[in-house]
């Protein structure tokens, strides 16, 4: 009883815990056990491939495999929502939603970053991944926006749950668009399939995606307790409200 | 027969309790006068009778239709007169009573008598039928907003403040108006300041305070 | 079916006809849409050559950003006086009004892109070397943007949330129509060696899908 | 190492940026379970709750 009350469970705690000895195998595993990416060149035996910026890969890929999950989760959500019409599923699009928006700017960032020692630019307009991935950035931040214009959040639910389907929809179609649109790519068909993919090379990769979904379920977890929180408080306050009003209109 | 019956009406705006538990039943034929202080709910209880707002909680029937799933059927069957006009600006007068006629559903052969005769009531002239929403006095206005509300004769008569804006005697054709109706079988709720005029009519009164009734009387005409 | 389109042909009529009244479009956007021309014009400080290259793409970026006005003026339209209160209670189809709004806010926009058409003939020296091609993407790419403009603009205005969400919602969900018309025009205009009949074909598709996912939302919106 | 600098500014602000995510989320938790009362949070772990 002595520990303030939180959002977090038994559950939520093991949850992190277990992530946060995950990401720290991850990054001993990514920065000082795997190998940089060199090559040589068959013919003239010259150097070449991503060097140290490979470490980048372990945190940048799984991200956006996570982005792509949270994504899924809110469109199932909004669907759940229209379905059902409970506040829970409202949360979970909510939470899913925004862990998502925040995952889809790391992966933006990392891989600008990673792009510019192995590119040799931060910003490439001919990819189709990266400007899809953008375009869905911004129609999620559309989507957060949308939601926080409200004040009554049960009135947001069902246009957020809407513009969420819409968003999730459009996607092949911005995908599909912006790949004939410029019809090459700088990403590879799989970014791995270049790479020596050794066994630790592989099982950093996979444990990244494993503590990467892990973080992301912690997040979303939490969230959506805040978003059930602020869903109680909020039916609190319009109890107390109504209280109050029918004394106002009984005192007259 | 009850028109209306609501039982422990909550409604929400925005955040804010307008109706705080609403019980109440109106019968078929009756004028139920609406009073109360401003920002005591009436406007709500109207618009929630029209079935514009989703009851937050409360079970209500209107017309026999159910508050929470069946509000499409209720649009159908009232007449909500409400502060704004509901007109268009920038068309005519006759232009916008032929267009809420029209797309209301009404009867293509009866259209044009119809619409004759609610400007008729209404004592809009030919001169003021072709002007511009827009130019017209507040008062014209409401005529106008009357003439459209008349037009579609609903069962249900939902009315705030009919009288405001008006001069004597379109206060009175307002009130004849109500009474025929009424007489014809629908049946009228009426929310308002202009006491003396409505408390003639009405032939129940209930108070609203808070979001909520505190007072029936039976008094007015009957 | 009789009464839908009826009430379509009644509801896109008012609409058109209070244009032809106000003049909004004619006397604000449509000059609106003459300064963007200009505006690039001065802006990439662009030689004749750079301007006739990137002429569709600022032609299709003047229609979006028209199409906002557009859209923000026939919500306007509804609730300036509480009308959507009048439209809500007269028991037309939900549907209607989609697609009344739409048909209404999609001819304003074929006025506009012809008269954008006709500005970046004669500001950028565009030659048109096939008509039916241009026609008919604007056309269609046009439908798509109402359409779905239509959604969102009930969404953002009509649930009293400020409009200016409007631009964020919208425009990220169009740029499947923004490329695809955009290359469509490249080809109708001779600057790109690209098949514009095919990207044409994806717009078409994308209207259809765009018009039928608007109907469906406004379906769920529509409160029962 | 090459690239150092990219490596320790991608893994950097990430963790930074979830971390700094995380700690409002707690923060704003807190806050919002201390006014809530406690049977509507199943999750929360004082001891009452167990015995149901």
């Amino acid at each position: 009883m002595t520990s303030p009350i939180t959002t977090a469970s038994k559950g939520s705690k093991i949850l992190g815990m277990t992530s946060i000895i995950g990401f720290v195998v991850l990054v001993l595993l990514a920065f000082f056990v795997t190998d940089p990416d060199i090559r040589f060149h068959p013919e003239t035996g010259e150097e070449f491939g991503q060097f140290d910026a490979v470490r980048l890969l372990y945190l940048h890929v799984p991200m956006a495999i996570v982005t792509y999950l949270a994504f899924v989760i809110c469109a199932i959500a909004s669907a759940g929502y229209l379905v059902r019409r409970t506040f829970w599923w409202d949360s979970m699009a909510h939470a899913a939603g925004e862990v998502g928006t925040l995952t889809c700017a790391l992966v933006l960032i990392t891989g600008s970053i990673w792009g510019r020692p192995v590119w040799n630019t931060w910003w490439e307009w001919g990819d189709v991944r990266l400007m899809s991935t953008l375009i869905l950035f911004l129609l999620f931040l559309g989507y957060l926006a949308l939601r926080g214009a409200f004040v009554n959040p049960q009135r947001a639910a069902r246009p957020a749950a809407i513009v969420a389907l819409i968003a999730v929809l459009d996607i092949p179609l911005i995908n599909r668009s912006v790949e004939w649109w410029e019809n090459r790519t700088l990403h590879q068909k799989s970014t791995l399939s270049e790479l020596k993919i050794e066994d630790l090379t592989l099982f950093t990769l996979m444990l990244g995606i494993l503590v990467s979904v892990l973080v992301m379920s912690w997040l979303i977890l939490h969230r959506f307790r805040v978003a059930w929180l602020e869903h109680i408080e909020f039916e609190q306050g319009v109890k107390t409200a109504i209280e109050e009003r029918r004394q106002v209109g009984h005192g007259d | 027969m009850s028109v209306v019956k609501l039982d422990g009406l909550v409604a929400l705006l925005e955040g804010f309790p307008a109706l705080t538990g609403v019980d109440l039943t109106v019968n078929a034929g009756e004028i139920l006068f609406v009073k109360g202080p401003n920002g005591a709910g009436k406007t709500t209880l109207l618009h929630l009778c029209a079935g514009l707002i989703q009851p937050k909680d409360g079970t209500g029937l209107i017309l026999g239709h159910d508050l929470s799933s069946e509000r499409t059927a209720i649009r159908k069957r009232v007449g909500l007169l409400s502060h704004s006009s509901g007109l268009y600006r920038d068309l005519t007068v006759l232009e916008n009573i032929t267009f809420w006629t029209q797309i209301a559903g009404v009867e293509q052969s009866e259209i044009d008598s119809r619409i004759s005769w609610a400007l008729e009531r209404m004592e809009l002239d030919s001169k003021l039928q072709n002007q511009k929403v827009r130019s017209l006095s507040a008062g014209q206005i409401r005529r106008t907003s009357l003439a459209v509300f008349i037009v579609r004769r609903p069962d249900l008569w939902l009315m705030d403040e009919p009288h405001a804006g008006l001069d004597q005697e379109g206060r009175q054709i307002v009130d004849d108006l109500i009474e025929e109706s009424v007489a014809a079988g629908a049946t009228a709720i009426v929310a308002s300041h202009d006491f003396e005029r409505v408390l003639k009519l009405s032939t129940r009164v209930v108070t609203l305070s808070g979001g909520a009734v505190v007072g029936v009387e039976h008094e007015g005409n009957q | 079916m009789k009464r839908l389109f009826a009430d379509i042909g009644l509801i896109t009529g008012k609409d058109l006809k209070i244009e032809l009244r106000s003049r909004v479009l004619i006397n604000q956007v449509a000059p609106f849409a003459l300064m963007i021309l200009v505006l690039f014009g001065i802006a990439l400080d662009a030689d004749q050559q750079s301007l006739k290259n990137f002429a569709s793409g600022l032609f299709w970026i003047s229609v979006l950003l028209c199409a906002l006005m557009a859209i923000s003026r026939s919500m306007t339209i509804e609730r300036d006086d509480e009308a959507l209160v009048g439209l809500n209670l007269s028991g037309v189809d939900p549907i209607a009004i989609f697609l009344g709004k739409t048909c209404a806010i999609a001819i304003q926009l074929l006025v506009l892109e012809i008269f954008l058409g006709v500005g970046i003939i004669l500001l950028y020296r565009s030659e048109v070397e096939d008509l039916w091609l241009l026609v008919s993407t604007g056309l269609f790419a046009c439908i798509a943007v109402s359409a779905l403009g239509t959604i969102f603009g009930f969404l953002a205005s009509g649930l009293g949330v400020r409009e200016t969400l409007l631009p964020i919602l919208l425009l990220p969900l169009l740029l499947p129509v923004l490329i695809g018309a955009t290359r469509a025009f490249d080809d109708a205009l001779g600057v790109a060696a690209v098949n514009g009949w095919n990207w044409f074909a994806f717009v078409a598709g994308l209207t259809v899908i765009l018009t039928a996912v608007g109907a469906g939302a406004n379906h769920l919106m529509a409160e029962n | 190492m090459t690239h150092l600098g990219y490596l320790l500014a991608g893994w950097g602000l990430s963790s930074l940026a979830i971390l700094l995510y995380a700690v409002r989320l707690l923060k704003r938790g807190a806050q919002l379970s201390a006014r809530v009362p406690s049977e509507y949070a199943r999750w929360m772990s004082s001891p009452k709750q167990n015995g149901g």
